[in-house]
Formats: structure tokens, C-alpha cells, sequence
């Protein structure tokens, strides 16, 4: 891989890393209202996954989307504008930190229905099929959506119809309090694959460069017109499900647990790798976490500057005019 | 004019707008080469071919899902789900999905889609195949809502239904699709919110929709030898709803009876009896009256059945009885 | 009387008939060693175990389905879906199966199930967690809806739902989770279909539910300073829903005006409007008025909820507007 | 197997075919309303499956439900009554067709809703082991079911809660017109087992040894707390997706088709081999017919003679009182 692409990934994730960082922030000083779920830790899967994609390519998020939006090229300020309610946010304040989208963007909006998303991604690879274009569908998915209904419905039908999406199962574990071991007898949800007569994988969540791989392949295959794949990525959320849950993730997981997985941080390892194979040296992280930083500062301000709706603005964008 | 039914009226608006736009399709179950569950007309499958005619698993979820997918990516999809009452197990993509998808991203997207479902039931079709949960979709922002009576209703509303940006849900009465009726060969299209006046009267307001509309007026034209005189309107479109039409009606009558195949409770008629009196209430000399199906599942034997949804004896008496004659 | 939170009150209620029914559990999502999404009260999973406070994977069809299945074969579940905008995950399980099984199948069986579920949403929860859909289920023959607006209500009606070999849909107001009142520490059961008169008054009967009820009451207190006597009632239950109670307060009052925060087109305001103008249309001085969130996805902005949803100041102009003062 | 049990499982067979012809003639007469969705071809499924079950055992049922409500131990003349729409029906006419139940005998009901029955039969089976009895529950449902979302809830939450149940798949390769290869990338369902990590296994569908010995393995496990089975049984339907469809099934299926799995028929196989074996002769098979003929002569005398229920009989029944 080259040096460029390398270096594209850890900034990725440092984005959204900070990004997440900031709006942890901001939530506890009721900044942000709403809730809020953030994404740290899982920062390899977003970053490697969207590596592949092209502007005109589409994706479905969920309730813990921000990195999943960043990762695709939403900017710190519309997003931070539309986590602060403002007119000048990606949905104008209508949406907030569950509902973001920008179709401009390919994001075909975060969800607050776990599973949501997972018809609608494939509904825009049967789009891109139909409409005979390269484009590809990527839909971004937790562990505990995978006992839903909408998986089945949705791998199944994009199988037998042989559509450019790919599957990516974020596996952290955990949906809320409930493990995976809770949740199913099987683990490894890749396996599912096998119902739907699919390809698929397993890769480490937390290695940006096994994400990309696995990724990069699952893209192309749905480029070529040679169906959907399932990625399952194996990670950990650092934070609570939501920012507010404080220390109530200790019910149902261990401080150990949790340290272990920090311990395997997947920017520290990467920024690690970048290193010793003289890719990048420190004092360019340094910098870049600082620009990084002056961006989100800006980013906020943007937000705290701009105009909040009118409360009748409520009344508008139902429906399109006709 | 040319007679044809309304399943060929359906049948026929969806290859017009297949064929002026090449982004329609349609996607459900057993819609290809069996030509749909309710009437044979494979003429879209034989005409458009498998890709822009989908037959579907049994995934009611991702029927409207993957429609929704595509509707904001560049297609304009007309799903079909089988029958209305299996709605429920599609019910997060269409309410939580569908409907909210441009409001709550700031309006930025364009959702032209239509879900298309039978409703009402044929006759002996018991408890999960005979509901009408209009009244459902029209709560839930962010759909249109319509409701065919004749085939030159459907033709005209489904037409306009496609070509529309919004999300419309469409429902075919399923005790209709035989129906014969005038429809033009000329092209045309319905606009929504629209109430259709059937009969002109002035001593009583009645509002029906789909299938009651025909009861309703056999019974107009009955009462009319006795001298009185039925107004008979059929709203068409539940979202937007023409209630000005309506209300003009009960300004001249003075009275209103609403009439649906829907249980009584929460029903559309409770909100045009609400709209009513809170609008028209100084039209009004009597108070308002609705007759519906009374609140149980739809039982499956004949005589039960017949008693649990409105019939034209039971409208008869219930208008003469309003109106005390 | 001692104080304790809506919230405590539904455990409390749980614990009880836990306790003596040994049929009685619950099942969920994170309602095990978590305590509950919105309330940290792991109390029955430490007293009844995983067996009896079992938490599920995000499999709501299955959790209302598997809570059917055991609920006719000797159990009696009380199942929880996490909010209920995602109900429309379950409807068919709970529209088709659990509200007809005893109807469709000739009354030959009990269904003792309870689902709970909050309803309403958090300030700032957006689209599609703040949706308020009571009116659909009060639209399904076969399902008791229950919406306590107390915790003396929470624990009585819940408990009262759990003893019941019907079907109950129960919401709680998310918003409500935190409020203290007295709840005694005698057991008590709270019958269904009896409205709750807040407050007596002679000028308007106001009806409203849930968290509504404590903004009308802040309304009602503030205009008493002015003078005007509103009577408040909480219908508690809206299936079986106590009409007596409305149209004789009515009665007294000639004015009605209903508030509700569920969007107003087809929300359970229209019903009680039109059970009004059918029934007590002769006691009615005024139009009737309803009061309701605009027909819209709930925005995220507070402004712009705020904007959408009654809020004290709206409810106390439009009332102030509605009584001409 | 002992001579009783076959003769028992042919009976059963029987029974159904013989019921099942008589109502698609009294459908076609309009003397039966409604949607009816005849069993013929697939007998062996029912017999074999619930030759293992005891009275207090449950099933659940489908749309195309009388063979399995006979199977369970459904008497024509209640079975008929309801098909009537009489008061003396199982459901006292409220049900017809696709909503027979009887709570007495185990059968849980048939659905309306395809997937309908596979959360309620599990949930039996939560009781069961709530109750800690030594009950199974049975769910029979369709090849086009196991697309649905309700199948993918159901299994795996059977699966980790460790559930007396035995989920049968009748493949009879067809939903209405669409056939399995429309409808999936995978045709033969159990290797869905995998899925959910469960034990499972194809039969022959139209071989009733086979299907009673699969399931007898299978109801034992469940009996014995070994958790759920996936069985799937291939097999075929005769008739029309419905009474009434006629001819139309020629839109999705041909002529030779239908032959072929005509000349497999499950009873024609079944007979043969009873007799060859000496187990019984073909006169005893036709006298056991002759009675089953005369049975049903009767039980549509029964329903025919059964009062109709009064049209405000409607009005009972929703609620228990209380
Ligand atoms: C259908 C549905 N059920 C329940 C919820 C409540 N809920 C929100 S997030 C969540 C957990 C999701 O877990 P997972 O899919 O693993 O994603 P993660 O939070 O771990 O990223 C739950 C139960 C929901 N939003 N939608
Ligand atoms: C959820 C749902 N979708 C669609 C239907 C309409 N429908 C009834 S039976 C059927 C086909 C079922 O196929 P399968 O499960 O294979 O059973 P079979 O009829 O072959 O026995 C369909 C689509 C329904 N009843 N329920
Ligand atoms: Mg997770
Ligand atoms: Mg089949």
C-alpha cells in the first residue's frame, strides 16, 4: 500500500477519534443534547471500509454513526452544527446525532432502528444495478442487529439478486448490556454467510489494514457485478452505549475487559506501525492532531455561531412541493 | 367510453408510467409471470421482463426497504405488498423509514415511491386478511394516503401516485378489482386532495370511501324515491384530505354520517367527525353520526361477517333512523 | 403517604405479582443486570434471576411472539419493547396474533400478556424515538391500552394488567420515569375503563393523557387564578375507554377540549371528539377543540419540538383563545 | 418400527388426503367459503412429524393447516364445522380455514400470516421449559417462511435459550408462484441450522418412515433438553396454491412437473411398501378408507345439519371477561 493511502487512514481515524472526542465533551456539559453514542475504539472499521468507496458510492449508518460520516467526507462543522440543533446542520436541526445524512455525500443517513438501514443500503445497490452504474452500497451494522428480522431479509434478498453491496458488521460485543454470547450461539457472524450462500470474512476490527483488505476485495467484487459480502469486523466500544451511561457498563462488563481492549487501540497500533516502517514520524501525527484539533475548534464555534431554526421551521420539508 | 375493471385500470396506469420513465418498477410477491395474487394480468412481466418486474421472497420488510433504498438513489419503485393487513410486519420501514426519511434529513431527499396493498378483504377472508388500518398510515406524517372507489379513480390516483416525489400509500380495495367502469384512453391524471362528489343532496352529508362508496350510494338512490335527497363524497385521498368540500357539504345539509369498512374506534371517521366539530360545528343541526365496523377481528362465517362490517341494509337503516324517518 | 418514583412504581407493580404468580416473568432487551434502558433498577433480575428476567437480543417480533406462545401455554408474561416507536418491528405479532387469538380461535383461550413499552420520547430523542401511536392500538379490537400519567396510576393499572387474561398494550411516559408521588405501601389494583377526574371545574373539560395531563394541570391551576374553573380528566385507559365520565363532565361543562401529544390527523383525540359530537352533541356550547403535536416527524432542535408539541404556554393560550377570555 | 405404528402413520395419511379431497370438492361446489389451501402430496410431513407427539405436546400451523391439525388429533366433523362456518366449529365459526385452533389438543393454531406461528410456537416451548414439563412444541411452516424475518428471530432465540423446539420446514419449492430458486441463493434450508448453531437435517418429505424417524430423533432431543431442530422435507403440492386457482399454476410450474411428483406420491409409496412387507393388505387398506370415507360422509352431515351462529354472536368472545 502506498505511503499516501497509509497516511489517508490514520488521519481517518485520528478525525474521528477527536471528533468523537469532542462531542464526549461537550454531551457532559449538555452542549449536545440528545442522545449520543460515540464511536471510539472502532475508529479501524469506518476509516478501512470507506478507503474504498468514491464519493458517488452509498452508505447506511446507525444510532452510532458519526465515524461511519466522517469516514465517507462529512465535514466536522455541518455535522457538529447539526449535533448543536442548528439551521446551518447537515439536516437543518431536524435530525441530530442519530439522524445524519447527506445524499450529496452518498450517506444515506444514520438510523435510530437498529437494522433500519439494512434494506435501504440494498435498496441502493438494486438501484445501482438497475441504473447499471460501478457505484457499490456499503451498509454499516452492530452485533446485535444481526438477530433481527431485516438482516435476513435484507442478505437473503440481496443475494438472489446478486447486488453490489457489502455487509459490514461492526462486532463490538455488546448491543446495550447484552453480549453476544447472550444473543446467540454463534459469535462469529460472518458464518451467516453461509445461509445466503455469500461471500464473506472475519478480520480483525481493530487492524485498519486487515479492514481495508477485506474490504477493498468485498468492493470490487460488488463493482464487478459479483454480489454483496459479508464483513464482520471484531472490535470494542471504550465509551457506554451512550454518553450519560456513565459507569453503568461496569453491570455487564468488567473494567478489566475494557482495559484490555484500550490496550489494543487500533490508532496507537497503526500510528505505532506508521512509525517503525518510517511511513510518518511522530511529530507529523503531532501536527496533523493539531490541525485536526484547530478544524474541530472551528467546527464548534461554527456551530455555537450559527443561527438555530425558527420554531416554525418545524412546519417545513414534509413534503416535496408539487 | 371504454369499460374496463380496476385491476386493469391499476394494471394500466403502471405501464404508462413504466413506460414514459424508465426508473419505475415494481418489486412484490407474485407479481411476475403469475400476474399478481388477486387478478391474472401478467401483461407488466410479459411487456417489462424480469428486471423492471420483481418477484420477491416473502420479506415484506425488505419489499418496502429495498424500494425505499432505491427511491432515494434514482428509481421510483411501486412495491406491492400482498394484502394490507401484512403491512404490520413492514410497519418500521414505512413508518419509521419511508415516511421520515426527507423531514428528518432537513428535506434534502425525494422519495418518490408508492405501496401499493389490497385492503378490506374479500368476502369469508377471517381476521388477518380483512382489516382496513387506513386510519394508521394517515397519523403517520410524511405519507399520502389514497383510496380508489372506481377504476377510473385508480387509474387516475395511481398515475399521479407515481409520478409523485412523496411517499404514497395506495390502497386497492380488493372487493373492487372486478369492478368494471369508464376510463378514458387519453391520458390522465388525478390530483390528491380532492374529495370526489358522487351525488349532490341537501338533507344529508354522507362521506364513504372504496367499497362502502358503492353501498352508500345504492342506498342514496333507494332514499331518493322516498324524496330525500343524499350528498355523497368520497374524500379519494386521505392525506391531504379535502375537508372544505366536506365542510361546504354540511353547511348546505347540516348533517353528517360518515360510513367506513374500518372498525369504529380510531378510525378515519373519528377525524372527520373531529375535523367537523370543530370547524362545522355551527353548521351542524344533528349531531354526527358514524357507522363502522363494530370493534372485533373479522369473523369468518358469512352472517357474522355480514353483521360485523357495514352493509347496505344496515346503512339503510341506520341513515333513515338519523334521520328520522 | 410515601413517595416513589413512576419508575419504582412499575417495578414495584412487577415485583408483586412476581411474587404471587410464579407464572408471571419478564423479557426484554437490557432489562436483566442493566435494570432497564431508562431507569438503572436491576432489582427483579437480582431477586428472580435470569430465568425469570430474561434479556433478549434486539428480536422484538420474537420477544412479543415467544411472550404469546408462552402466554397461552401457562405463563403469563409481561414483555418489554425498549421504546414504542419500535413497535412497528412487532405489529404483525401484535395486531394479527396477539390481539385476535382469542376472537379468531372462537374465545376458546386466555392471553395473559403485557407489553410494556415508553412512549413519548425524551426532549431531543427525534424522530423516531418520540413517536406517540396509542391511537393505533385503541384502532385493534382485542388489545386493552393502558398510559398512566402517576405512579400511584403506573402501579395499579400495571398491576391490574398483569392479573388480566387479556392482552394489554401499557405505555409509560418516558418522561414521566423520574416523577415521585404517594403510592401506598398497601397492595392495590387500579380497574381498567375508569376515568380519573384530576379536578372538578365548570367552565371546560379538558382531557388529556400521560405527561399532558401535568402540563394541563399547571394550565388549569394557573387559569383558576383567573377565575376559570377547568375540570381535568385522565382517561387512563383508553381500550376500555369511559366515555360516562367525559360526556357527563361535559355536561356540566358544554365545552370540550382534548390534548394530546401524539400528532393530531387519527390520533385518539379525533375518537373522543367524535364520541362527543355523536353523543353529547346537545351539551355542546362550542365547538369541540383539540389540541395536538403538528402533523410532523418530531424534530431533533428544542426549539423546534418545543414548537411541535404542546407545551404549556400553547396549551394555555389555545384555551385562553378557546373560552374567548 | 412396529406394524401398529405404520399402520398408524399410513391412517394418518389417509385421513388428511381423504379430508383434504372432500374439501376441495365442497370448495369448488361454493359449499366451503373463503381461501383454502389444500395439503395434498405433502401427508407424509404431518403423519410423520406428530406419530412422536403426545396430546399435551403443541404445534403451530400455516395457512395450509388441516393436515397438520389432523395429524395432531383433529376430528373431521369440528375440522369441517369450521370450514362451514358453524357454531359447532373448532373456532365456532369464527375462524374457517386458516384459523383453526384447539387448545385442548395442542394445536396452537393455524396462521394467516406466513411466519406468523414460528415466535408463538417458541414461545410454547419457553413454557414448557418455564414450567420445566417434558412438552416439545412443533412449528411446521413453508419453504417461502424461511425468508422471512420471524424465521431468523425464532431460530436463534430458540437456539440460545436452549428450547424444545422442532421448527419443520415442508419445502414444497414453491411460495404461491415463487419458486425457492426466485427466492434464495440457498435451496435447501436446514444448512440454515448453522446459522443459529443448532442440530438439523434434511429428509425426503414424501418418505414417512424417513420424516418420522428424523423427527423422532429430533422431538427426543427436545424432550430431553437438548435444545431446538431445523428439519427440512422436501416435498411437493399437488393442487393449487389455492382452491380456486385452477389452472394457473401453469404460469410458474409445468404439467410434467406436477406428474413427476405425482408418480412420488407419499401414500402411493407408503402403501406399497406396507404391503409388500406383509404389514397389511390392500383390502384392509381399502376397508381403513372406506371408514374414513364414511367418517367425513358424516362429519360434512355434521356441519352441514350445525346451526350457523347467530350474526350477533360476532359481537363475542374478544375479551375474557373480567
Ligand atoms: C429495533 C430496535 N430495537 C432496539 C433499539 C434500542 N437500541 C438502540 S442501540 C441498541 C444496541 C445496538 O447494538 P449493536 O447493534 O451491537 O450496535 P452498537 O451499539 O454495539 O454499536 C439498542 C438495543 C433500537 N434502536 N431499535
Ligand atoms: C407475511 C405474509 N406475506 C405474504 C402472505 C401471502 N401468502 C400466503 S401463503 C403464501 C405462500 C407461502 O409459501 P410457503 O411458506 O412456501 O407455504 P406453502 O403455501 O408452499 O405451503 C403467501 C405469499 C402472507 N400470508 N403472509
Ligand atoms: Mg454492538
Ligand atoms: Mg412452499
Amino acid at each position: 500500500m502506498e505511503s499516501n493511502k497509509l497516511i489517508e487512514l490514520l488521519e481517518k481515524m485520528l478525525r474521528i477519534r477527536h471528533f468523537e472526542e469532542k462531542v464526549g465533551n461537550l454531551a457532559a456539559r449538555r452542549m449536545i443534547l440528545g442522545s449520543v453514542h460515540l464511536y471510539i475504539g472502532e475508529e479501524a472499521v469506518a476509516a478501512g471500509v470507506c478507503a474504498n468507496l468514491r464519493q458517488n458510492d452509498f452508505i447506511t449508518s446507525t444510532h452510532r454513526g458519526h465515524g461511519h460520516c466522517i469516514a465517507k467526507g462529512g465535514e466536522f462543522r455541518f455535522m457538529m452544527a447539526e449535533l448543536f440543533g442548528k439551521s446551518t446542520g447537515y439536516c437543518q436541526g431536524k435530525g441530530g446525532s442519530q439522524h445524519i445524512a447527506n445524499f450529496d455525500l452518498g450517506i444515506l443517513g444514520a438510523n435510530g432502528i437498529v437494522g433500519g438501514g439494512m434494506p435501504i443500503a440494498s435498496g441502493a445497490g438494486l438501484s445501482i444495478k438497475m441504473r447499471n452504474t460501478d457505484q457499490v452500497a456499503v451498509c454499516f451494522f452492530g452485533d446485535g442487529c444481526c438477530n433481527n428480522g431485516v438482516f435476513h431479509e435484507s442478505l437473503n434478498l440481496a443475494a438472489v439478486w446478486n447486488l453490489p453491496v457489502v455487509y459490514v458488521c461492526e462486532n463490538n460485543q455488546y448491543a446495550v448490556s447484552v453480549s453476544v454470547k447472550q444473543a446467540s450461539l454463534i459469535h462469529d457472524y460472518y458464518l451467516r454467510k453461509d445461509a445466503y450462500g455469500i461471500k464473506g470474512c472475519q478480520v480483525d476490527g481493530n487492524d485498519v489494514i486487515a479492514v481495508y483488505e477485506a474490504s477493498k476485495e468485498a468492493v470490487e467484487r460488488a463493482r464487478k457485478g459479483e454480489g454483496p459480502s459479508l464483513i464482520e469486523c471484531k472490535t470494542y466500544r471504550w465509551r457506554g452505549h451512550y454518553e450519560g451511561e456513565f459507569d453503568r457498563h461496569y453491570t455487564y462488563r468488567t473494567k478489566k475487559e475494557i482495559e484490555e481492549w484500550i490496550d489494543k487501540c487500533p490508532i496507537a497500533q497503526f500510528k505505532a506501525y506508521l512509525i517503525e516502517n518510517n511511513i510518518i514520524t511522530a511529530e507529523k501525527i503531532d501536527q496533523l492532531e493539531e490541525e485536526i484539533k484547530r478544524e474541530l475548534l472551528e467546527a464548534v464555534a461554527f456551530a455555537e455561531d450559527s443561527p438555530a431554526p425558527k420554531p416554525e421551521d418545524a412546519l417545513v420539508g414534509l413534503f416535496e412541493n408539487e | 367510453m371504454r369499460e374496463i375493471s380496476y385491476a386493469d385500470a391499476v394494471v394500466e396506469a403502471i405501464e404508462e408510467e413504466m413506460d414514459k420513465h424508465e426508473e419505475v418498477f415494481v418489486l412484490g410477491e407474485d407479481i411476475g409471470r403469475y400476474g399478481g395474487a388477486y387478478f391474472a394480468n401478467p401483461k407488466l412481466w410479459k411487456k417489462f421482463g424480469d428486471e423492471r418486474v420483481r418477484d420477491t421472497p416473502i420479506s415484506e420488510s425488505a419489499i418496502v426497504g429495498f424500494a425505499l433504498g432505491a427511491a432515494i438513489t434514482g428509481m421510483r419503485p411501486v412495491a406491492e405488498i400482498m394484502f394490507s393487513d401484512i403491512m404490520t410486519v413492514a410497519m418500521d420501514q414505512i413508518v419509521n423509514q419511508v415516511a421520515k426519511m426527507r423531514y428528518m434529513f432537513g428535506g434534502n431527499v425525494k422519495v418518490p415511491l408508492v405501496i401499493r396493498t389490497p385492503i378490506g378483504g374479500f368476502h369469508n377472508s377471517a381476521a388477518q386478511h380483512s382489516q382496513s388500518l387506513e386510519s394508521w398510515f394517515a397519523h403517520v406524517p410524511g405519507l399520502k394516503v389514497a383510496m380508489p372507489s372506481s377504476p377510473y379513480a385508480a387509474k387516475g390516483l395511481l398515475k399521479t401516485a407515481i409520478q409523485s416525489n412523496n411517499p404514497v400509500i395506495f390502497f386497492e380495495h380488493i372487493q373492487l378489482y372486478r369492478l368494471k367502469g369508464p376510463v378514458p384512453e387519453e391520458e390522465y391524471y388525478i390530483p390528491f386532495g380532492e374529495a370526489n362528489i358522487l351525488r349532490e343532496g341537501t338533507d344529508l352529508t354522507v362521506v364513504a370511501s372504496a367499497v362502502m362508496v358503492h353501498r352508500v350510494m345504492n342506498v342514496a338512490n333507494k332514499l331518493e324515491e322516498q324524496g330525500i335527497q343524499i350528498e355523497v363524497i368520497d374524500p379519494q385521498t386521505l392525506c391531504p384530505f379535502d375537508k372544505e368540500t366536506i365542510l361546504s357539504s354540511i353547511k348546505k345539509t347540516g348533517r353528517l354520517f360518515v360510513v367506513h369498512q374500518a372498525c369504529k374506534t380510531c378510525g378515519f371517521g373519528a377525524e372527520i367527525a373531529a375535523i367537523v366539530a370543530e370547524e362545522g360545528f355551527d353548521y351542524l343541526i344533528d349531531p354526527i353520526q358514524r357507522l363502522a365496523a363494530y370493534d372485533i377481528p373479522v369473523p369468518f362465517a358469512s352472517n357474522m361477517e355480514d353483521f360485523a362490517i357495514p352493509n347496505e341494509q344496515r346503512i339503510l337503516s341506520a341513515i333513515t333512523e338519523f334521520l328520522g324517518k
